[in-house]
């Protein structure tokens, strides 16, 4: 067995994807793995605070004119990334241009719990990352969203209420913990850290896996909206986060990554949101079709990424090595 | 007892997304109040964010027969089309009608 | 089908912190049984304990129009003054009256 | 706005254990919709799985009269012996009063 | 002090047993010490996942020969313990076969955390038991209930919704935590369970104890129905643990388990489920009274096992080692 | 940096601090980071019953005859404290005698997150404590509630309907938490807490930080009646603390404590409830008005005691010792 097939089947059998994979089966047989829905938003409250804290930690130990060039690179990806994937859909698809601008605003956003995937992958793999990833994930969360929901409302002939939209967006939970955390974590710094260790820490991976039980619930809901999106939309939401993760391996390095940090933001760059686009593009956007931005981001690329596209972009940016940057 | 009198009660089923916006609605409006609860259902579009951000949020509030009108036409105007909202008007007898703007 | 009766259906809207006293006063009135649910709200006094304790609870209660009208002097003497609650009656129709008394 | 009419709004409180049960029999009676919320409550017969599953739920269906009468009609017939079920026919008025079958 | 009377007061000193305790007795002054719903649930979820999990890890590492018999054995059990549950409730008390045969669907099925906190008590006692007792635990939980309700509506005049009542049973969500967690358990081994120690492992027993309290409230508020159950139903729920207990642990030798692993049979079969046969029952049965089964097996057999019966079975256990098998 | 800046900066710069400041902070940018209601019920069970236990474990541990001083002092001082707020009160503010009987039931009683808060900066800071100071925790909740609603009450025409107040009391949540939790500890000793630390010891400071986040937001939204309240009430929610605060000291070393149990029952002194006593308070005084209320003890004592009271008391526990006692 070579190397990249013991990459794969070591992220396969973790105990997180594992979990995914049942709840994702109890849909099958008709059984209800979900959790309740204040646990659900619980576990999330603790992971995006758990990775802001310990992003915030990592921060402040780097040194912080490192950050600038990733995080301009950054920036520039979570508005190209959206066009990208509006021209794409529009090749591969026969979507209106609504529900492009929708699938646009939903890839050109980012997924915490594939963000987070990634980061156990990269440790269990022995594989050094820069402290301030966190701050890039944080970066590429909103610019996408806004990108997309303004190519969907293009031809739109009614007025789009962008401060209220906005206002939701910037104010929304996942920001607020996002950045939180990382305030926290920057002035609470090492010592601080250590008290809640045994809480943020230790416990993060069975959190993950409980978290990760959920998503295959909803993933697996999802099912009967991906047989009737057709196989346009399958195609795209396998070969999209491929091309934009190759595209966020290449920014990585040209900012001086390091290889760890160059595939982070692959799979940042890869990765469809989930939580914060679609809760905006359903108040910005309602005319698009809910069925088909859910299918393919929740459906199709969430699973997708956490089995295959991330060691695959491991991989990639291991090939890819000394080659850019 | 203070005489009953008969307003009108107004409940609003809506994916949960529409919370905030409707209460501003609901105030723009003039009603005196509202009351919030959690809830979910199935009907004949089922079109919403999805599961992640949680279902419905069902919304009572008692006002005046005309506050009541103007809702309806506000929500048909704005979010029949395409929100997953479902509405209907009801009487209630209540104490001090006057609250009930 | 057995036929369908009119009787009185009670809304009751309070503060959390009322909710056990609002039952036992609820049965000591006589009825034969109540729902409570969650809620939340926003009125025009919003005098509360406050958000630690949560919000408010929505208690319903089927009950002959005689003991609907004395719930409601009840809670206009007791509680309006004080307290955060809403409350109003409406008609509903069940099959065996009797159970509502 | 477009018209107002009257439809019949069923509610029904019973215990957690029937939620899955009561939606696939309304669905088959063929309501457009249901909405279902969580619920707590006592009564006269406190018959049921006990606490360990959790409380009772309240499902609120707009339907046609016709449908609500077989609604009531079918609870009766199944239901209200042994279960702890309570269910009410209210007035409800509604737009587009052809979605509530 | 001799031993026997040490290994009892060990375990009613334990942190779970005496929280069980302060649930019960808060319910005598009026308080109130349930948890919000969610948090039950989410405790439930955690504790069936955890114990699946852990029990998968052992599964894989056990020879999978050596489980077929005992595995069988199991479900012997699951068969007979119902009908003695039937029978043996007959002699005892003036109940209608109707609810003899709820009584027999309970009895017949298992308590998961009568099932943990034995083996937290074997743990505590330094006594081995063999790696797949979860899978026997799995095995017992549904045909009892099944054999419970056909004797109890053997004289219904109405038909009995089997396809649904099954249907739900077998897509029961502790039946599928416990599964998913076993699997997820096999697939993912010692080195990815290492992972998530620190989440299923080390909190295990303070997850118990929150757990616990609660299990004390629900039992406390059943005290009322235990008054007015008699003494027929009382002596039935403490005698027929202990008669299906020692038949567990012989089942138990019989089958060629390790005097830990009797012990745990024996357990299993004494223990009374309060959570899959009430829903069962409430479903396809529901003209039998809840006030009944409810009191017999949460508000007397629980308390009764999680204090004396589990010490109890297993020095039954140690006075029985070489003398069957 | 003189060590007692160095005192109040580590305290500033502690996880649960700093999450309680960007809790409150999100507020300003109207985001909201409440936990779901029944994760904030959950939290606050699980912080009840920690620090009920360890009470508990050290209780056992302690000579009981040294118990007893301390606890006459604490309840002395549950009389004296509501009688002081009241007249205090009355010479800063304008309030109605309702109203500052409601202060006065607030400031009488206790708030267990700054004791907890102040335990785990005397922990941080090496600074030994008795053990049993979580019995005097529940000592001093109750008095002042009863003093606080008698001075309330006295000019009322109604009724006050005591026996269904104190019934209410007595039987809260916190209080048989707590209770529970000392008993628990007590009866299951080092031995057993050991198998439960991992849940209730290792995870507390973690639990505490997310516990304290929506603490923040509660805070927050407090502000709006903070500004109402005028500069009266403002002044005597911070200086009162330290009257109080200061006495709390005395009273501990004139009953034998040493300088760290000193300094907690300085700060139980210190502390205004926010739980206990607002329930209680609305509903045996409905009249007295909440947004008075909790704008003092959650809007302005809680802060104040989380980031300068407890280093400010512990301080001054510092300088007296040996002085007094
Ligand atoms: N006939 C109905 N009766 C009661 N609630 C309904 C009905 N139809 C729809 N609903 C509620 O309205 C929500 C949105 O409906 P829809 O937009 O038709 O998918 C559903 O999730 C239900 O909660
Ligand atoms: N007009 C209304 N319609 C429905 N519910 C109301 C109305 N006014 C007040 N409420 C409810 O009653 C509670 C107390 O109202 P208030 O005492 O006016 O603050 C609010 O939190 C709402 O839940
Ligand atoms: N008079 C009533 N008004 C409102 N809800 C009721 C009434 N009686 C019973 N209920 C509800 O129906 C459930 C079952 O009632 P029962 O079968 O009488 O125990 C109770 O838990 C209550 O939620
Ligand atoms: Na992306
Ligand atoms: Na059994
Ligand atoms: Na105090």
């Amino acid at each position: 067995m070579d190397s990249s097939a013991q990459v794969i089947i070591a992220n396969l059998t973790s105990p997180p994807v594992l979990a995914f994979a049942i709840g994702l089966l109890a849909v099958l047989v008709k059984g209800d793995l979900r959790l309740p829905d204040p646990i659900y938003q619980g576990l999330s409250i603790y992971l995006l605070l758990g990775i802001g804290i310990k992003g915030g930690v990592a921060l402040r130990q780097s040194d912080l004119s490192d950050v600038a060039i990733p995080a301009l690179a950054t920036i520039v990806l979570g508005l190209l990334i959206p066009v990208m994937a509006y021209l794409f859909s529009g090749k591969l698809t026969k979507l209106s241009e609504i529900d492009r601008g929708a699938l646009a605003a939903h890839y050109g956003s980012t997924s915490l719990v594939t963000f987070t995937a990634a980061l156990v992958f990269l440790e269990q793999s022995s594989i050094q990352y820069e402290g301030f990833v966190t701050t890039l994930l944080a970066l590429l969360e909103i610019p996408g969203i806004i990108v997309g929901l303004m190519l969907g409302s293009r031809h739109l002939k009614r007025e789009v209420s962008w401060g209220e939209s906005l206002q939701e967006i910037f104010s929304s939970r996942s920001i607020l913990l996002l950045v939180g955390g990382l305030i926290l974590g920057f002035a609470t710094g090492v010592v601080g850290y250590a008290k809640i260790e045994p809480f943020f820490g230790a416990l993060f991976i069975g959190m993950l896996t409980l978290f990760l039980l959920e998503m295959g619930t909803l993933a697996g809901r999802r099912m009967r909206d991906v047989k009737a999106a057709g196989a346009g939309l399958i195609v795209f939401a396998i070969l999209f986060p491929i091309v934009s993760g190759v595209l966020g391996v290449v920014f990585g390095y040209a900012s001086g990554l390091s290889m760890g940090g160059a595939a982070v933001l692959g799979v940042l760059a890869a990765s469809a949101s989930y939580i914060a686009a679609p809760a905006a593009v359903r108040l910005a956007l309602p005319e698009a079709n809910p069925g088909i931005y859910l299918a393919a981001s929740l459906g199709i690329t969430f699973p997708f990424n956490l089995t295959i596209g991330i060691p695959l972009i491991v991989l990639v940016a291991q090939s890819l090595e000394g080659m850019v940057g | 007892m203070s005489e009953l009198t008969t307003v009108s009660l107004i409940t609003i089923v809506a994916e949960t997304a529409l919370k905030t916006r409707l209460a501003k609605d609901l105030k723009q409006l003039g009603v005196s109040g509202y009351t919030v609860s959690a809830a979910n259902g199935e009907g004949s579009r089922n079109r919403r964010a999805g599961d992640v951000e949680g279902g419905n949020i069902m919304i009572q509030c008692l006002a005046s027969r005309e506050s009541s009108l103007k809702i309806m036409t506000h929500l048909e105007a704005e979010y029949f089309e395409n929100y997953a909202v479902v509405a209907w008007v009801s009487a209630a007898e209540v104490i001090r009608k006057e609250r009930y703007t």
